[in-house]
């Protein structure tokens, strides 16, 4: 913390400062994030971040799309973890319309939000290093992605754009070799991750580009709402998977990885290499989730039949929210008793995440900064929606 | 030593004098091209198989013609010059950066029988020449007319002047250990079996072992001084793509761009020729006297100078990116004083002999 | 003492590391080469193009009754569906495939794959499984409009003739209709 | 704490300024306020020991046809305590006090509630346009906005 304050009151000094525009087009700001930069020399004095470049008017494409309609629009919002952003918004429209799921889609739901948990942060701490400067874990992390998105595409059809889940149920039901490709995957990762972080995440040239780097204090982290590995890094407890267990979650044993004060491997609570190290932890907690869930999963039962033709839901309002790997991703369906939602206001995680960016940048140098951007995670199809 | 002017006498006696400088200056040239078309390949397919890729494999059998194609690539490509630039010196900026690389390989023995000049202060002609670099980047960051490669500029200049420092320590070391600045006599210094290398503490017998700790890591810092110098990753924050798009050269393109590229390889294979040369024996075998006929030392040498680029690329692909203050820090807090102990080690090495 | 820590740690760490990329420099790659190897055959399981797929859409005239439930059920409106009614003594006597009675001929079928975004809640909503994903996906156009596609087998001839029948016999009905009116 | 307890407290407390508790046919419950005492009822919302709202998850603006609304969600890390609160201004002149100096995450959700709604956020430190573009016309979220046909010349 001294060394920032030190930072600043030496950027005090009156000199020539140099705005620049990193973004919209710049290789590391995760798509098309423009942050107006002002440095002295080579620290950071200001940024001011503009957004919108991606925004495709999502809550206004809901206002003229039926109930299930609007499930592919939510795939395209933060479109490396699709399946996670599909779930909210059916649990939204199914507590609206009080359909009760059978338990095989339930836990068929937390299997595939598990494994676009481990493709995101896998995608995550993959850019995460190569703004670092590491190309190579970059590549064997999305090589073991690729993974991943096969068994999500045997399952769904989808590559990346899923539409898997619907109103009432899934839209196709599994394949038989489901849990033996599942099985392979999560032993494949659990190898990576090991490699990884050999070759990344404990490297010491990588520690001190982002240990203490970024610090999001608790109070700040709470006070801008942030949530998901960014919250869990500055030591909040604040998981829904274990805080709200919504769906099967309970039934699993699994930890919420947090950073609390005094336990930190490297650097302190809250910084950027924290961040990274609780996306890496929780692939861990997600294969273990995974390794419960394809132990319970039922055969039988056919996953499709509760789907309505068309979804009756009364008048009314509902919020509801899951833990997306980004954090946590709401639904706000306001409903007039017709076939389209009266309103659909989604809560993206990136969207509140990014917020804070300005407050935590001041004071760093201008290679900070960028290490800082990707260890919040920000995909720009959620920031912009 | 009267073998080093071997070819050019050779083509002196048959012709003019004149006539043999300009064919041995010509030499190096023929040498860079076809060497930055291997390097550049070898990069490509080693960083590939790293990554469990295949990397090239369109191009030719196995890829192999993919460097021409790159080069055929840039030639073709519009030469732009962006209105904002300084357009003398932003012309002027790919060429200087070349020479500066050409320039050194006038100094540097491909074999006992072939140096295009064997300079007496040879080592110190070779470092100064390198870091005409330094102008070249700065004279293209600043005359793009762009911040981005304003700010690449600035952090190359802080760089590569510091990280002289350390290297030149390692040379001094090893100059004093040689007792000569001259580049032949410092590899005759070192011939003989492999462990008369100067990484291994150079000619002595077993009473020197006290001091090869020193020299190794001497050799160590050399050689990250050197990728420093070369701007290579983990160093590369003077392109630092992450961060300044493409540094220095981000508004280059075709032509200018490809010299860049030329001599960022050039760089690569002078700075791991004089790590061969000052550590390693240069063109001396490793096994005494066995396999040591002109030809075989340029085998050796370019052998060496080949496994020295490979840990390059090695480090390259594995390591992420420093910051530009931990750079200062790594050059000023740990490599200048621990060269500067090894350095008084290798200097009391010389006395005790 | 964590000065000394610190180098020793950083050559530690990088040798790792430089361990690892060593050991994959000589582990097997996994790129695969796509046009020289078929994704729907070739390659591993893990790879192939799964059956599921939801590729290029393909439709079945002879089963398609017309009912355009496909169409209300796009997301982005990409199919454009129009339909003639069949007269109940149409000298075809068309019928669907599965033997019943076809109630409207298939004039126009047109799916936009340049809108299209795979979703896959189209082929969800047919009734007769007309509408089907393939697993092909590799039909890449130099020109837009290629990607519109036409599924109706009618020629505009055909569609005009079955438009007159009906309109011929729309307009037997309302004469017969006013016929009865006046007898009444 | 249910909903109708939250209501029941911070009428005790607040008087006036809490006005009903709805509940709708399906979903959640929420409390409608006064729209001018705002900051007030949020102040008290995340200061109040009981309550500790300390993490707003989100503010969505509404079209309700005749007035605008404004949605606060609520959470509180400490007690694990949930609510919602609604706001209702008029159509013409929408205003409403800022709530970003008790939770900082408001800020962005103002910007873009304004951007979509044309809520005008009293006090807000920047309150500009944040998808749309900086120069853009309307607000096109309600239900009255008529999408325009071109942009600078482009067509939309």
């Amino acid at each position: 913390m001294n060394e920032t304050k030190k930072i600043i009151e030496y950027s005090q000094i009156d000199s020539d400062r140099m705005r620049i525009n990193v973004g919209p087009q710049h290789p590391s700001t995760h798509g098309v994030f423009r942050a107006e930069v002002e440095i002295d020399g080579e620290i950071v004095t200001e940024l001011v971040p503009h957004i919108g470049y991606l925004h495709r008017c999502f809550e206004k494409h809901c206002e003229k799309r039926n109930f299930h309609q609007i499930v592919p629009y939510t795939d395209r919002l933060d479109y490396v973890s699709s399946m996670n952003n599909e779930w909210p918004y059916i649990m939204a429209v199914e507590k609206l319309a009080g359909i009760e799921v059978s338990e095989k889609v339930e836990i068929l739901r937390v299997i595939c939000a598990e494994l676009n948990r481990i493709a995101n942060h896998e995608l995550c701490v993959a850019t995460f290093g190569l703004d670092c400067g590491a190309f190579t874990p970059f590549l064997w992390l999305f090589r073991d992605r690729e993974f991943a998105l096969a068994i999500l595409e045997k399952l769904s059809g989808g590559r990346l754009l899923y539409n898997y889940f619907a109103v009432g149920g899934m839209q196709k039901d599994i394949y038989p070799e489901l849990k033996k490709d599942i099985k392979a995957f999560v032993k494949r990762v659990r190898e990576t991750v090991v490699e990884v972080n050999n070759v990344l995440t404990y490297n010491k040239i990588f520690v001190n580009r982002t240990a203490n780097v970024g610090i999001l204090p608790k109070d700040v982290a709470l006070s801008y709402a942030c949530s998901g590995p960014v919250a869990r890094a500055s030591g909040i407890d604040y998981d829904l998977r274990k805080n709200e267990p919504y769906s099967v979650y309970n039934r699993f044993d699994f930890k919420t990885s947090v950073i609390r004060e005094g336990e930190e491997r490297h650097g302190c609570v809250g910084d950027s290499w924290n961040r990274n190290w609780v996306r890496v932890l929780e692939m861990e907690e997600s294969c273990k989730i995974l390794e419960q869930a394809i132990e319970i999963l039922p055969e039988e039962g056919d996953v499709t039949a509760g789907i309505p033709k068309k979804v009756k839901v009364p008048k009314g309002e509902v919020y509801a929210h899951a833990e997306s790997p980004k954090g946590e991703m709401g639904y706000y369906v306001v409903s007039n008793g017709k076939d389209i939602p009266e309103r659909c206001r989604c809560r993206s995680a990136s969207f509140v995440n990014l917020a804070c960016l300005p407050d935590i940048v001041r004071g760093t140098m201008f290679a900070d900064m960028i290490v800082i951007l990707a260890s919040i995670d920000i995909v720009l199809g959620d920031v912009d929606r | 030593m009267e073998t080093t002017y071997y070819i050019y006498n050779l083509i002196a006696n048959s012709t003019t004098e004149l006539i043999a400088a300009v064919i041995v200056a010509i030499i190096p040239l023929l040498f860079i091209l076809p060497y930055a078309l291997v390097a550049i390949y070898g990069e490509l397919k080693i960083s590939a198989f790293m990554q469990d890729k295949l990397g090239p494999m369109r191009t030719g059998p196995y890829g192999l013609l993919q460097p021409i194609a790159e080069v055929f690539k840039l030639l073709q490509k519009e030469d732009i010059t962006p209105d904002a630039a300084d357009k003398p010196l932003f012309n002027i900026a790919p060429v200087l950066i070349f020479v500066g690389s050409y320039a050194a390989f006038a100094v540097i023995p491909f074999s006992s029988y072939f140096a295009p000049s064997g300079l007496n202060v040879g080592i110190f002609f070779a470092m100064a020449i390198s870091s005409l670099a330094v102008i070249a980047i700065m004279m293209g960051g600043w005359s793009s007319g762009n911040k981005f490669a304003l700010l690449g500029a600035f952090r190359s200049v802080a760089q590569i002047v510091s990280y002289e420092i350390p290297a030149a320590m390692a040379v001094l070391g090893i100059a004093a250990m040689a007792n000569t600045l001259n580049i032949n006599t410092i590899i005759e210094s070192q011939s003989g079996w492999f462990w008369n290398w100067f990484l291994f503490g150079g000619q002595g017998g077993i009473e020197k072992i006290w001091v090869i700790p020193f020299t190794v890591v001497m050799c160590v810092i050399y050689f990250i001084s050197s990728l420093a110098e070369c701007n290579r990753t983990p160093f590369d924050l003077v392109e630092g793509e992450s961060e300044l798009v493409a540094g220095y050269a981000t508004e280059y393109s075709g032509m200018k761009y490809a010299m860049f590229y030329l001599a960022e390889y050039a760089n690569m294979f002078v700075a791991a020729a004089l790590i061969t040369i000052l550590f390693l024996g240069g063109w001396s075998s490793p096994l005494g006297d066995i396999l040591n006929g002109p030809i075989w030392q340029l085998a050796w040498f370019v052998i060496k100078t080949m496994s020295i680029v490979f840990l390059q690329i090695w480090v390259r692909w594995t390591l992420p990116r420093i910051r530009v203050d931990q750079l200062m820090f790594v050059c000023w807090k740990v490599f200048l004083p621990i060269s500067f102990v090894c350095f008084l080690a290798m200097a009391l090495a010389r006395m005790v002999q | 003492m964590s000065y000394i820590k610190n180098i020793t740690d950083g050559f530690g760490t990088a040798a790792t590391g430089m361990k690892f990329t060593l050991k994959h420099l000589f582990s097997p790659n996994v790129t695969v080469q796509y046009p020289n190897t078929n994704p729907y055959t070739e390659i591993s399981a893990v790879d192939k193009i799964p059956d599921r797929a939801r590729n290029r859409l393909l439709l079945d005239p002879d089963i398609c009754n017309g009912c355009t439930s496909c169409a209300r059920a796009c997301p982005v409106d990409c199919i454009e569906i129009d339909t003639v009614k069949v007269i109940a003594n149409d000298p075809d006597q068309p019928t669907l495939s599965d033997g019943t009675k076809r109630r409207l001929w298939l004039a126009k079928y047109d799916i936009n794959f340049a809108q299209c975004c795979f979703c896959g809640l189209c082929a969800a909503a047919c009734p007769t499984e007309a509408l089907k994903h393939t697993t092909v996906f590799d039909y890449c156009t130099y020109d837009v409009n290629d990607l519109l596609y036409h599924f109706s087998t009618m020629t505009p001839e055909q569609i005009a003739e079955k438009k007159k029948l009906l309109a011929d016999e729309v307009k037997a009905k309302a004469a017969a209709a006013a016929a009865a009116k006046s007898e009444n | 704490m249910t909903t109708k307890e939250i209501f029941d407290t911070m009428k005790q407390y607040l008087g006036n300024d809490v006005i009903e508790v709805v509940t709708p046919d399906a979903g959640d419950e929420y409390i409608v306020v006064n729209a001018e005492k705002i900051l007030d009822v949020a102040q008290f919302c995340r200061d109040f020991d009981e309550f500790a709202f300390d993490y707003l998850t989100l503010l969505s603006g509404i079209d309700c046809g005749e007035t605008l609304g404004v949605v606060y969600h609520l959470f509180s890390t400490k007690n694990h305590n949930k609510v919602v609160l609604k706001a209702f201004v008029p159509r013409e002149n929408p205003t409403l006090h800022t709530v970003e100096r008790i939770w900082r995450a408001a800020d962005w959700h103002e910007r873009e509630t304004y951007d979509m709604f044309g809520i005008v956020f009293q006090e807000h430190h920047n309150l500009i346009r944040i998808l749309c573009p900086y120069d853009w016309e309307g607000y096109p979220l309600r239900k009255d906005y008529v999408a325009p046909t071109e942009y600078h010349g482009m067509p939309v």
